[in-house]
């Protein structure tokens, strides 16, 4: 047993390090520090940085553009990348769609859309959630109708994110009706750019428009653009959804973020003392950085069986659950320690190149909308409802 | 012991109730939200005359209320609209000019014609990092303020401020005209809709409110908290209701959700909790008067910001997406909720006065 | 709104009190209050002063010894009963047999057992739960066979708390079993001297041995003892499960077990100072009050509806659990709160004329056992989980 | 970074857990908790022969074994079986004399010969109601003690006792043997059927453990909050799996009670819990000799203690009544359970040197 890293790890913890320290824009790392909004050429700015060095899609074979590490090279890289404040990766196109392609669609459909995903000339979108489709994905209705060389599709998806930047969504649909619901599902890659394709925002709790809905009426999409057989998608998508996801539990953004926290605490004062002296503050900080430091080993210790062959589901969906419990908690603190000052609502501050004074302390311009926007890491990526019914199923074996 | 409301009290609520959902329905509510400041005066001029604000105080005060429970029956019809406004200003730095015995101010008040705040806290200060609040000094017969207090409720909206402020003797309390020289307001939207200010005075003209200490501001406060306690029950009785409607016609897997086990018993203990702070609500009300107040009061404002954090979170939870979204009412009750608890202090420093009266105790 | 007691009502406490200040001996009241194991002779003991008082069976109507009390009566004599370390009422024949048989039984059946309950003649034990059928009660199996005058009856009947002490046992029996499983219950009377029943007690995790098996071997039991109707007897069940319980919180039990608590805390020292200082501690009991100090208004609340006609079923169920959630979180913090000396286990110390020295400080003698035996106050009289369920069906209306 | 055992460390463990489940089964447990001093001296001495004890010291000392994670490895199989014995008194007392170089009682203790247990925290005191250490003072070439011990584990059956006391200097540790004149024990069992006492010494003769300090103790006792973690996930590991067994079998409303989502997710929060606190265990183990072990030592004592209440708690109430019964298992793992939270300090005492630690980094 030995929690240390290995010499290799840390000659690639290092050098990951080293990189970031070098390539990493302060401009960006600072919007995120800060907790500003990023645009669409924020994201593909570090998108580029990444793809010239070869470090943007780690998961994918080395053959179409990947790094072939191991799963704690990933988890060093994707844990230092967010103490540094790097922007996350975008992961519909990189993490989402690629893999299943790479597994389930044709050579040509890898050599076309790969690159195009490596050199930000595709942003992808996701469409599979629908209004009466949420938990219960399976029963999506969006239909597609096979005219010839091409599919008509109708219907509506919704909670695309960031669908409003999109060149290109990967779709789920209904190829067959008449079965069980999981049996008529096809996996369909639309451009966004078809006729009949309408994207709405939805205006989010905290005034911010990150997710759409995107309807389609009588939308064109040609044969070649079905992955894989019709009628299997299901297995598909939920290969997307249990895909090796090494950051699950995003320890190195609690990580960064439990620094602030904590830095927050012993600067803020709450009735002449620093906060970190208040009892009961201390208190909720001290569990939460256990919690942390727990998850971190147990985080560890599910990548560890992971390389060795084992398939952590249970433990995938634990990392799930306490990962974005812990997320939010160091949002739900940061909000407590803003006291007072938790209440304003500037949105133009949370934009680049806001002149406005300061309302209260600068960090905390945006806890309270981060501390509600947190909400969805709990329902989005299969709730924590959905997690522990994976558990149970995994650990009763009924 | 008898726990109904009393004739006139329910009267009022049932008036102001009707009112709200006719004249403060959903559009216009989010109409009202996104112009600034937050704030219609004609709604406002047109509750007064309801007797909404009269109903706070005092028949003394020109009122025709004042009970700690007819203070709370008000906030629950306010919690259950989320209706916008100075309430709770008007009702803080009410009982300050009653106490002061400045009848011809609270009039205009109590009418609608002026709109009063209470500035109490003090304001963050950008240069030094640190806190800055306000000073009074005697210029003449009169007084005039320096300094800045922060996140003043609807302060943008304000004719009057009741300024808490620093002298030689101590704390006191003052009454500024927000059209005055020296006096600056920098107003912004709130999380929850509301709009909120901060109000920076330079040499400003102030009125003493005679005889009003630290004490009678104390007890200005004790009212807040319970007006804030049984506005927290109302919104989480929203929030509670809503879901359970929502958990009755969304279907997953074909079924209710509200048929999923591990939903419904999370519901029966948010249904718990939520008694559990109206009783919270009811015993800081019943203690207003008593030496125990400051006890009930602590514990209450404890309780509903803690029950309604859960309230808020299950609230969202339980709707998935759809409960994350501006459109729906359920998250701007969500988010009234949760900042409920960071006006007048927030749970723990409500539990901690809570614990140092426990041990003088 | 008022939450005074109303002069009526004072004038009553003060009666109660005076009563419990002059006729409730020091010996019982000690025994309680130090949580010392009474025996039998102490509750008939106690049982005998309340009936000579008149005061023993306050649910009753006033012809068979009643006292004709409001809700609020009966909460306060429950309350100051409870504060003074009165030992509680035995409830299986005064408030479970008795509310069955005067609304269901024969006149001839009332006039016959309810006067031997309040006289102490007859000491009644439950016979409801089976080794199969706990929370699904209506499961249950044990069978009575009509054989002309008489039933025969054989079975197992398990939890029967302080069966060893009963003379007679009422229990739900199987009479029919060909249709659903609510309809063939019939309930019997049975004196425990019959040929046939064996008594045998279960050694609880405490040691304690209060509850029993009883088991039914070919016992004959006259066909008068049959309360109501045959096959009926699911009707008297629930209404017995659901007879109003004033005090169904234990709100007066609390608040004296509170009040020790407090004391423990400002008494007992750990690392110097008294464990009230101790900022964990005291926030533990900090909420514990306040919790306790709401949980006292909601169940005036409830008694308010219940006195005007409501029929609070929703909120029975969250008295009862909030209620025992409260009294294990007492008997928890007496747990934490003798730290080290938590750990001895001197059974005899639990018994009246123990002379041994206290190894540790005397209260903490019990507090272990009181703990792991409070855990049976969220399993027995309808687990905390069949309440959520009760919550749940009222309130989602589904 | 690697989370394998080792093949050394997994071969005594498979040694240990074959000999208790099969010296140490359910009737002989029963058997043992029940007769004074609750502890089997056979049994002890077959143990100490597999080598169990020695794992627990270093070669130095006479071990092979020693560091942290074969700490951790044995006390694990203590826990799955709840073995009784002075487990960890060996592990603390051992320390100290491997400290002070006292190899030759050290060995008898390996070897199984002599059973040593430690003595550290001060008595009640009942005529004073308070409580009441030991102090020693130089006798000559030698020292004697006086005063005493409270809750010291399986006292009654040990040969030797190391027991810290107060000096002129400070705090040190001598070596007591029993059977000497001035020492009395009053021993008892324990709620989760082991064995304590009180030790009471007046002039009793006792050796000096050269070198220790009270900063060696505090490594003892470092020690044995490694040893306590690794135990208390051993327990909540069986509470957990006895838990999903029953509710596979145990049928209500005609089906398997873990068919119920209620039941199911609070069974995988549970889960999850438990491996967080395997992982505070691991973390405590892993910096046992850096910088960090008290900060690390203090995050595990609480985490276990903490979730170690939650799997006992749950796994009574999800059997219910007969999660309450002497005869079932279960009832005994929940109580080892929530008494390991009272030997070296509760949740609340390590969360509070934890926050000091925090506060202090």
């Amino acid at each position: 047993m030995n929690l240390e890293y290995t010499t290799e790890e840390e000659a690639f913890r290092d050098e990951v390090r080293a990189f970031l320290k070098d390539k990493l824009p302060k401009r960006l790392s600072d919007k995120v520090r800060t907790g500003k909004r990023l645009t669409k050429a924020d994201m593909e700015e570090w998108h580029a940085i990444l793809n010239e060095k070869g470090w943007l899609a780690p998961h994918w074979p080395e053959k179409y553009g990947g790094t072939d590490w191991s799963v704690m090279q990933k988890f060093i890289f994707e844990t230092e990348a967010a103490q540094a404040h790097a922007p996350r990766i975008v992961p519909f196109g990189l993490s989402m769609l690629a893999p299943v392609l790479i597994k389930y669609g044709t050579e040509e459909q890898c050599q076309h859309y790969l690159p195009r995903i490596l050199d930000g000339t595709d942003w992808w979108c996701q469409g599979y959630s629908e209004p009466g489709a949420g938990s219960d994905l399976a029963s999506l209705k969006t239909s597609a109708v096979r005219e010839g060389d091409h599919y008509i599709v109708n219907g509506q998806k919704t909670w695309t994110t960031l669908g409003q930047h999109a060149d290109w969504i990967f779709c789920l649909v209904r190829t067959d009706a008449s079965g069980k619901k999981q049996e008529g599902i096809s996996f369909l890659l639309i451009d966004m750019d078809s006729p009949g394709i309408e994207v709405r925002p939805i205006k989010l709790l905290d005034g911010d428009e990150e997710v759409n809905e995107v309807f389609f009426t009588d939308v064109k999409v040609p044969v070649e653009n079905l992955v894989g057989e019709e009628n299997k998608g299901w297995t598909y998508a939920k290969y997307l959804l249990t895909y090796e996801r090494t950051n699950i539990a995003g320890i190195g953004a609690s990580m960064a973020a439990l620094e602030q926290l904590k830095e927050v605490a012993r600067t803020t004062k709450r009735g002449g003392k620093p906060l970190i002296e208040d009892p009961l503050f201390a208190q909720r900080l001290a569990k939460l950085e256990i919690d942390l430091e727990n998850m971190k080993t147990t985080n560890l210790r599910v990548l560890d069986a992971a390389g060795k062959g084992g398939a952590p589901v249970a433990e995938s969906s634990m990392l799930k659950i306490r990962g974005t419990e812990i997320r939010q908690e160091i949002g739900s603190l940061m909000r407590r320690a803003a006291g007072r000052y938790a209440q304003p609502f500037v949105a133009e501050s949370m934009d680049e190149g806001y002149n406005g004074a300061p309302v209260g302390p600068e960090w905390t311009g945006p806890v309270s909308s981060q501390y509600f926007n947190n909400r969805k890491l709990s329902i989005f990526g299969g709730s924590n409802e959905v997690q522990r019914e994976i558990i149970s199923k995994a650990i009763l074996e009924l | 012991m008898d726990f109904a409301i009393g004739e006139d009290r329910q009267m009022l609520a049932d008036t102001m109730k009707r009112f709200l959902s006719k004249e403060f329905d959903w559009e216009k509510r989010l109409k009202v939200i996104e112009t600034a400041p937050g704030f219609d005066r004609e709604m406002w001029s047109n509750v007064a005359e309801l007797g909404v604000l009269g109903a706070l105080f005092s028949e003394d005060a020109g009122g025709f209320g004042g009970s700690a429970f007819d203070v709370g029956v008000v906030f629950e019809e306010v919690g259950r609209a989320i209706a916008t406004g100075p309430y709770l200003g008007t009702l803080m730095a009410g009982r300050l000019l009653a106490a002061a015995g400045e009848s011809e101010a609270l009039e205009g008040v109590i009418a609608g014609e002026k709109v009063l705040t209470f500035a109490h806290e003090p304001a963050f200060d950008a240069e030094s990092g640190d806190t800055r609040d306000v000073t009074a000094s005697r210029s003449g017969d009169g007084w005039t303020l320096d300094g800045a207090k922060g996140v003043v409720e609807y302060v943008g909206a304000a004719d009057l401020v009741v300024v808490t402020a620093n002298t030689d003797d101590g704390e006191r309390a003052f009454l500024v005209e927000t059209s005055s020289d020296g006096v600056e307001v920098v107003d912004y939207k709130l999380v929850d809709g509301g709009s909120g200010g901060e109000l920076r005075l330079s040499g400003a003209a102030a009125k003493e409110l005679s005889g009003v200490t630290g004490e009678t501001i104390e007890a200005a406060k004790a009212a807040g908290v319970v007006a804030l306690a049984w506005e927290g029950v109302a919104v989480m009785d929203q929030l509670r209701d809503q879901t359970l409607e929502y958990m009755r016609t969304r279907k997953q897997f074909g079924v209710p959700i509200g048929k999923f086990q591990a939903l419904q018993h999370r519901m029966a203990t948010l249904a718990l909790e939520i008694e559990q702070a109206r009783s919270a609500a009811i015993n800081a009300a019943a203690n207003f008067d008593k030496p125990e107040r400051d006890r009930f009061g602590a514990a209450a404002k404890y309780t509903v910001a803690r029950v309604g954090n859960l309230a808020a979170e299950e609230a969202i939870q339980i709707h998935g997406g759809i409960g994350m979204t501006w459109e729906l009412p359920l998250s701007h009750y969500a988010k009234r909720m949760v900042m409920l608890g960071h006006i007048l202090g927030d749970e723990d420093e409500h539990l901690g006065r809570y614990i140092e009266l426990m041990r003088a105790a």
